[in-house]
């Protein structure tokens, strides 16, 4: 399939996602999770889009696209009632709740529609009316707020300010787009496999530790593993994952 | 004060005001208390129902205006000049949908329904006096709560927010039925 | 059209363009010739006369107009002289805390510290004589900074600004640590 679509024609990732869904004409609560992320991905590795802003958003997207996928290959987790989880139920929700609003936007529209043919005048008090100016009683406004009290107000402000100030993102226009593309991420992490043949999944990521470089690396750690240059072997829940370089490609 | 006189001052009034006026300012203008003066006023706007008038009362949350009815439009635009609206995009109206139906909602919870950052929609919403600032989320970090202004339920011929459309479960629950009864692909797992 | 259709057309009309309208003008909009539009005119003044009317239409040199009746002018007067409530709200204090410790400012770097526009917030301090115009920052577009004023000063029952309360730089370094190990411990895989 070929797809040449701009990212930015979609409103974000989930309208992306309803998108592919009503394309295939998916039921949305049993979502083929394998094809749609096929296809989520085969879309997200054409875009041409340069804004981190909005790649960001759809590379957390494909993160947990795949993170389900995965889960979908495990046996099926049971919650506290004894039943079986579906890995895919918070993404229906989200995906169902989004579609909500998107629905009621075009209701939005319609009655927008409607309401510019009503048409309102301007303002006609008189000069000598309108030059009526009420004295705005400063110190029944300002009421118990002290000097002390505006300074806590900026101190909360100035504190805020700096917490938003995210370290990594902050630095993200340094960051060239080819240094996190999918493709020689996965040919790095293929020649880092036959070096060492066996290695630590958290020693791949150490010496780039940023955000973004975890997400790219771990998709293209995916992707090697599907077309069996890979393999991935964790013991236990939370061990360290071992990624082990395949001489032959196998059979996914 | 007469009934009668009493709706020719309401009247004057909203005409001269051109913009919402509140009840609680008519009814102290009027010298009448609010109920009696909001009583006086749904009378009116019955009146101006009526096919040989062009101009009726609306009521934005608690506050009336004065304005044309929506048959008037085509001959109004022959002669007068109407002021252009903003044009919403759809990003736009899917985060004032959000905004509308949520409020009061801070802008990561918008964020987090819509999966992307949502800065520049808010932005515009609020340069566009649709949305306005309600305080503060009661939460670590204090986040800014956003909300609908009088110029929104204008601008959407809606009375107050209990007169949003009903996002129909029912509706959504079409969506769920259209997309059993198609064909499913060979794709599961 | 009907009598009653074009008396609501004409009403709407007029409404509408506040100022007075040429008949020519009126008659070309309601689709009329001028005589029949005078006419319908006429008979509607007579029907605003009525005692339960607060606006009327006058005749100005062949050109109409609507506007309110003498009689109302006092009621007018006293809606625009029912006192506003006013308030200051913590987006307006926010907003006054900022001005103060970091005037002059412009309006842009008020936007980036609070992280949304902040017209209105701005407008309402101006209104309030709270914060004032200080001159224009001398860079591209040449934006108008804005300060407090001496009603402010005598307010907060200062002499200067340099009475401000002090903030302590080394608290703002705290700030600064504290944040970046919260994101340090997000991040951590």
């Amino acid at each position: 399939m070929s797809i040449s679509v701009k990212l930015e024609a979609f409103d974000g990732p989930l309208d992306l996602l309803l998108h592919l869904i009503e394309k295939n004409k998916i039921d949305i609560f049993d979502i083929p999770i394998v094809e749609i992320t096929r296809q989520y991905m085969e879309i997200i590795s054409q875009m041409e889009t340069k804004d981190m802003d909005i790649m960001s958003d759809f590379l957390l997207m494909a993160a947990t696209l795949l993170r389900i996928k995965s889960k979908m290959l495990l046996p099926a987790e049971v919650n506290e009632e004894g039943e079986e989880e579906d890995p895919r139920a918070e993404l229906v929700e989200r995906l169902l709740e989004y579609k909500t609003y998107k629905y009621a936007s075009y209701e939005l529209k319609d009655l927008q529609v409607d309401a510019a043919r009503l048409l309102y005048k301007e303002p006609t008090i008189p000069d000598e009316i309108a030059d009526y100016h009420e004295e705005v009683d400063i110190a029944e406004l300002l009421g118990d707020v002290t000097l002390a009290k505006l300074q806590n107000i900026f101190r909360s402000v100035m504190k805020k300010q700096i917490d938003k100030i995210d370290p990594i993102r902050s630095k993200f226009g340094r960051i060239e787009k080819e240094q996190i593309s999918l493709p020689e991420r996965m040919a790095y992490i293929e020649e880092y496999a036959r070096e060492h043949h066996r290695f630590n999944f958290r020693r791949l990521l150490e010496e780039q530790a940023d955000k973004m470089m975890v997400i790219v690396s771990f998709l293209g750690i995916l992707e090697l593993m599907k077309v069996g240059r890979l393999k991935i072997v964790q013991e236990n829940i939370f061990d360290d994952i071992w990624v082990t370089y395949a001489e032959q490609p196998q059979t996914a | 004060m007469k009934l009668s006189e009493l709706e020719a001052v309401i009247e004057a009034i909203l005409f001269t005001m051109g913009e919402a006026v509140e009840l609680d300012r008519l009814a102290a203008a009027a010298g009448q208390d609010e109920d009696t003066c909001r009583r006086v006023i749904r009378n009116m706007m019955d009146k101006y129902a009526g096919e040989d008038r062009g101009i009726q009362v609306i009521e934005l949350d608690g506050a009336f205006q004065m304005c044309t009815k929506p048959s008037m439009y085509e001959s109004i635009v022959k002669i007068a000049h109407v002021p252009k609206k903003h044009v919403l995009t759809d990003v736009l109206l899917e985060t004032l949908s959000i905004i509308a139906y949520k409020q009061p909602i801070t802008k990561l919870e918008i964020e987090h329904i819509r999966g992307v950052k949502s800065d520049h929609p808010v932005n515009k919403l609020v340069e566009y006096n649709l949305v306005c600032e309600a305080g503060r989320l009661d939460a670590p970090g204090r986040p800014i709560l956003f909300a609908t202004t009088e110029e929104f339920l204008r601008s959407f011929g809606i009375e107050s927010l209990e007169d949003l459309p009903v996002i129909n479960p029912e509706k959504i629950e079409d969506f769920k039925l259209e997309a059993e009864e198609e064909v499913q692909l060979e794709l599961d797992i």
